[in-house]
């Protein structure tokens, strides 16, 4: 069996967290080949809680849960939103970040509603928040095209393969340097919260891992990451979310 | 360890993976007939005395033959628009599997050709016969005979490779795949299935090529 | 359907002339100085040892070999190399090979009757109807609808005549055609010519069958090295050769059979 | 969000680095069963015959980018701990195990009849009639397929990012989305390809002109 | 060096007997009660339209086919399908085929080393030797370290039988020797074979070679259609052939000679 316990870890010494190799500033392997960003960040913050070293697994989208669920990773610090349907099959810490889903268009385009873009072609990640906001909103008027990731997505939008995408808070930074100017965010759909993830019913890591988020809310060390990543303050996080339990009942 | 394999899960969304085998199938066929065209205008332009004819078709047998298929459609389809020609996923994903298979049909056709007896095109001039005419009516059927089997492994290969056109948002049978996995997270499941599936459509895509050669090449040889 | 005459022939009998015909394969001088006339309703049997320049000569005739000096003249045509000559010319003299070179993809009427619609335009019912008349003067017309390799080499190489006929050529081009044949079916193939012969079609054959020979030539013409060596009546050609070269080389064939 | 430097072409390299590994592991893997197969193919045993030509068909039949898929999330649910290099691995060998040994089988049978026979009349048994006699001769007729497929098996190991191997692929992925240019990064994982696998190809066609002559 | 020999046989002097022999080929009967018996130093040739059996019999004499029914005895062994039996018979008898079938990859020496080392056990050295001294017999010993393919035809040929010399076999097995070549090599293995019966080796040999067979032979056998129809010493065979069938065949190729 590959599943440990928190304690079996301990004294294996070693936690291999799942995490995103290719989504800055969450989760990236950077240019020298070493995992950075955001959760690389309090990942190694609560293995030092643990203390064990940290290893990473970089993951794919939609290969997250797989691993976890698989025992090929012991947690995932791997920008996961938390939603009802990923809840029935992961176990969600309390949140420790926020991500708003927006739309993006060409300036030219006008765009008010949710309604101004029926019948267009949307980009999505595959497998993502952004995909679920986005379906949620428009799928049943515009097209949705699904792609491998950020980049492609983008690209896809800048290509004028699509004329939307549906981007997270960072997606404005990127599309300004593709092509400085012209496009914009259109429509806010939600904010999602970030959750650490564990296997379902594995109390001791749960339990391990919220007592680790509350630390570092109180002291001031999430809010320093936060800003050293995002560039903005610890937003407010709810005290909970219908349908997804932070706890082991 | 205490995995339970749950099929139902997957089962329960099986228009899904029908209308995604039905996208891969047309995908396949589409541009396997592509391929086709490609690969006959393309050996006759392999096959002709002049060099700037020729040697086009070779650098692009070469170019495509020796670089991945994902990074040939990703070009398509996020390049060419920068050059003002936007195409929708489904005719990137013809025109790529096209291409692709198209590359491969040259260098397979040309060998059937090559393969035909200098006598027999030398009866066909001596019966006063054009070089057209020649190659579609004395040429083109005995070698597509000659190569039919490794042509066929070519056409099969190139269905399955219509999974990798998932990577630019083509509706087939992976996508389908990949949407249901996260939704029900039943990873192994979703691919085993899937996995199944596309056995069931090569296979039928053996059985149909191996009745067109029947219809098609019943004559005898010894 | 009596193709382009351009010209009109100074001999009104002449039907094929070759005029100082030079023929090189790079460096390789494979005819050297090629004359011959050949009148209508003659039948020449061309001769001699293996790489004298045989098939290359009646290649030549039939353009499927280009010349790099002299002329060839075929009905009045001047094979100028043009494709219009080349045309002109090929419908005038039917081919067939030592291997036959039947169409195995199509039978044996629409490997008769295919010319006929593609090159004169004839309706494929017209075509038919010429394949199925050739076909019977073979003696083959029970077998016009089999495939080439379901017959034996015999027939295979009488459709193969059946097939030039069709074209209705003013002469006829034989390049060994018994020689990849099982001795059984080489009387066959030969009838099928003596009879051809007998109705007078124009022939040249390459051929080593001493006795349809000097049954049916009008003239055997000897070549070595590409050259013309020696021709003559069978007659004289078989019972007094008068050069050494042509003698050593009937000494040899007919020690053969 | 950046350009592309020294550091970024090193780290594309990298992946290269892996994309040969998974290539070699795959053939030597391959390569290895590959011969067991092609052997089983040819056997005298039905069952045997038709146990191989099944696996043949099924990893023939089906997406690698399936068993990729299959194999990286079935090896675990066997409870056997491997990482994803293990899984691909597992995947490549199976995969190039089934084309090989069809392209061996093909050749073996290429071997003509009297070879064998002549084995048999010399009384060489089995594995030296297999080892001295029909082997290196089917191994010479097959090169040029072989090298073929070593090609196939390059431009796929491109499919082991999809279960997020970071080879020459993902690799180049991984840096178009730190530096959002993916046609220029793409260009050059592309050229790269083309670098590794145009000249093999070369020998390929080279060695298959020169058995085309040889045979005539 | 002597092979397993299992049953005392009956007649000293007879090394390979065949008592009604059965062979069919799915429902083709290819040998029908085939008797044959072959003493030691007995030189058989085997002759017969083509399709008569005649390849179908001595292959089964060597087992590379299976018979339905009848027994096959190779001194004393009796051919009954299981690996010894057919092991130790091919000990015992060497095979020459029309087309050589010499390994391509190996050299000369190779070829005619592989079977000694392999079956025999003999060490490297030992088995080179042996090549040697075979390869010396056939008068071909300069030719050791080359490749098939660097070969004549007849020299091809020699090497053959070199080869099947090196398992010192009991009997050596023709299988139409000469007729894939080329008509100056066969008299080089023709000599070959008649030195190799001079020297006593029992031999059966397919061939439509009638000087050969007048010189060495001590029985010509006739086969048609799976039979043997006639067997007699050369002189009566060739001048007083008994059955219409083989003075048919027999009027057939001296035609051709
Ligand atoms: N395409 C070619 N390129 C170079 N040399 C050629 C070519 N075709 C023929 N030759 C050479 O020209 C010479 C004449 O050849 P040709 O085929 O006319 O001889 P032939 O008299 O018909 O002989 P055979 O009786 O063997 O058919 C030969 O030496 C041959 O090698
Ligand atoms: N493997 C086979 N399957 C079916 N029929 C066969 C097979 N081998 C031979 N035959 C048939 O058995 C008959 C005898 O064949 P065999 O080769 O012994 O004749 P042969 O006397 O050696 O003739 P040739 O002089 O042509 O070599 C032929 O009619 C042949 O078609
Ligand atoms: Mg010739
Ligand atoms: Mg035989």
């Amino acid at each position: 069996a590959t599943a440990a316990s928190v304690e079996e870890i301990k004294s294996k010494g070693m936690l291999v967290v799942g995490i995103q190799g290719d989504n800055a500033p969450w989760g990236f392997v950077n240019s020298s080949g070493k995992q950075d960003g955001f959760d690389a960040d309090v990942a190694t913050l609560f293995a030092k809680e643990l203390g064990v070293k940290v290893q990473f697994q970089p993951l794919a989208v939609a290969n997250r849960i797989p691993a976890l669920t698989t025992g090929k990773v012991d947690i995932l610090f791997a920008t996961m939103a938390m939603t009802e349907e990923r809840a029935k099959a992961i176990q969600y810490s309390k949140p420790y970040a926020a991500n708003t889903i927006s739309l993006y268009a060409a300036k030219a385009d006008a765009v008010k509603t949710p309604a101004d873009v029926a019948s267009w072609e949307i980009g999505v990640p595959k497998s993502s928040s952004q995909d679920k906001a986005v379906t949620d909103a428009v799928g049943s008027t515009a097209t949705i095209r699904r792609f491998d990731d950020d980049a492609a997505t983008i690209q896809a939008l800048v290509s004028g393969q699509v004329k939307a995408v549906g981007g997270n808070m960072f997606y404005g930074q990127r599309l300004d340097a593709a092509s400085a100017g012209t496009y914009e965010r259109k429509i806010d759909f939600l904010t999602t919260y970030n959750g650490v993830g564990t296997r379902l019913g594995e109390k001791d890591w749960n339990e391990a891992v919220n007592a680790f988020l509350d630390k570092i809310k109180g002291n001031g060390e999430l809010a320093a990451i936060t800003k050293k990543w995002m560039a903005i303050d610890l937003p407010k996080f709810p005290e909970s979310i219908p349908n997804i339990p932070f706890t082991v009942k | 360890m205490g995995y339970t394999f749950d099929f139902g899960a997957v089962f329960d969304r099986a228009p899904e993976l029908l209308w995604g085998s039905l996208g891969s199938l047309g995908l396949a066929f589409a541009g396997m007939l592509l391929a086709l065209v490609i690969g006959i205008l393309g050996v006759a332009a392999r096959t002709s005395k002049i060099a700037w004819v020729r040697s086009p078709v070779i650098a692009f047998v070469e170019v495509v033959r020796n670089t991945p298929f994902l990074v040939q459609i990703f070009f398509i389809y996020f390049a060419l628009p920068l050059m003002g020609i936007r195409l929708n996923p489904t005719v990137t994903a013809i025109i790529a599997l096209g291409i692709n298979g198209g590359a491969y049909a040259i260098e397979i056709i040309r060998g059937g050709v090559e393969s035909i007896s200098k006598g027999q095109i030398e009866a066909g001039f001596a019966l006063g016969l054009h070089k057209a005419d020649v190659f579609r009516l004395i040429v083109l059927k005995p070698a597509l005979r000659a190569i039919y089997p490794s042509l066929t492994s070519q056409f099969v290969m190139l269905t399955l490779t219509t999974s990798v056109c998932t990577s630019i948002a083509a509706y087939e049978l992976t996508s389908a795949a990949q949407r249901i996995e996260s939704d029900t997270f039943r990873s192994f499941e979703v691919y085993f299935t899937v996995t199944a599936i596309y056995l069931v459509i090569s296979s039928l895509m053996m059985g149909i090529f191996a009745l067109i050669s029947r219809s098609y090449f019943n004559y005898p040889t010894r | 359907m009596e193709g382009a005459v351009l010209t009109s022939p100074n001999d009104q009998s002449t039907l094929i002339s070759l005029d100082k015909v030079e023929k090189w394969y790079g460096s390789f001088h494979a005819l050297k100085n090629i004359n011959l006339s050949v009148r209508k309703g003659e039948k020449i049997v061309l001769c001699g040892p293996s790489g004298s320049g045989k098939s290359t000569l009646i290649r030549c005739i039939n353009a499927l070999e280009l010349i790099q000096d002299g002329k060839i003249v075929v009905e009045g045509q001047l094979l100028d190399g043009t494709t219009k000559a080349v045309d002109a010319i090929r419908r005038e003299v039917g081919m067939v090979f030592q291997n036959f070179n039947l169409f195995p993809h199509m039978t044996v009427l629409q490997n008769c009757a295919l010319a006929p619609m593609r090159v004169r335009g004839a309706s494929r019912a017209d075509a038919e109807k010429l394949a199925r008349k050739y076909l019977e003067r073979v003696r083959i017309l029970d077998q016009a609808e089999k495939y080439p390799a379901q017959l034996s080499g015999g027939q295979q190489q009488r459709v193969a005549i059946a097939r030039a006929l069709c074209m209705e050529p003013k002469a006829m081009l034989f390049d060994e055609p018994t020689s990849a044949l099982d001795p059984e079916m080489v009387k066959e193939v030969l009838d099928t010519m003596i009879g051809l012969a007998r109705d007078g079609m124009t022939m040249i054959c390459v051929t080593h069958e001493m006795g349809f020979a000097r049954q049916v030539a009008d003239r055997v013409i000897f070549m070595a090295s590409g050259e013309i060596i020696e021709e003559a009546e069978p007659e004289t050609f078989f019972k007094n050769p008068r050069h050494d070269r042509t003698k050593a080389f009937l000494g040899e064939i007919l020690a053969h059979h | 969000m950046g350009p592309i430097g020294e550091n970024e072409l090193l780290f594309i390299l990298q992946g290269l680095k892996w994309t040969v590994l998974l290539a070699i592991i795959g053939f030597i893997g391959g390569g290895v069963f590959g011969i067991l197969i092609a052997l089983v193919r040819t056997s005298k045993y039905p069952f045997a015959r038709l146990a191989s030509s099944g696996y043949i068909a099924l990893f023939q039949g089906t997406p690698l980018l399936m068993q990729l898929f299959v194999v990286y999330y079935g090896v675990a649910l066997l409870g056997i701990d491997v990482n994803a290099s293990v899984a691909v691995a597992i995947a490549f060998t199976l995969h190039a195990s089934a084309f090989l040994g069809e392209i061996w089988r093909g050749s073996i049978e290429a071997v003509p009849k009297g070879q064998t026979e002549a084995a048999n009349a010399l009384g060489l048994h089995y594995v030296s009639r297999m080892k001295d006699v029909v082997l290196p001769q089917a191994l010479k007729i097959s090169m040029p397929a072989t090298i073929g497929f070593l090609v196939q098996l390059i431009k796929g190991t491109s499919l082991a990012a999809i279960v997020g191997f970071i080879e020459l692929t993902r690799a180049g992925q991984i840096i178009s989305n730190q530096t959002y240019r993916p046609l220029l990064v793409f260009g050059i994982v592309g050229i790269i390809y083309f670098m590794i696998c145009w000249p093999l190809s070369h020998v390929g066609s080279g060695l298959e002109k020169r058995m085309a002559k040889a045979a005539r």
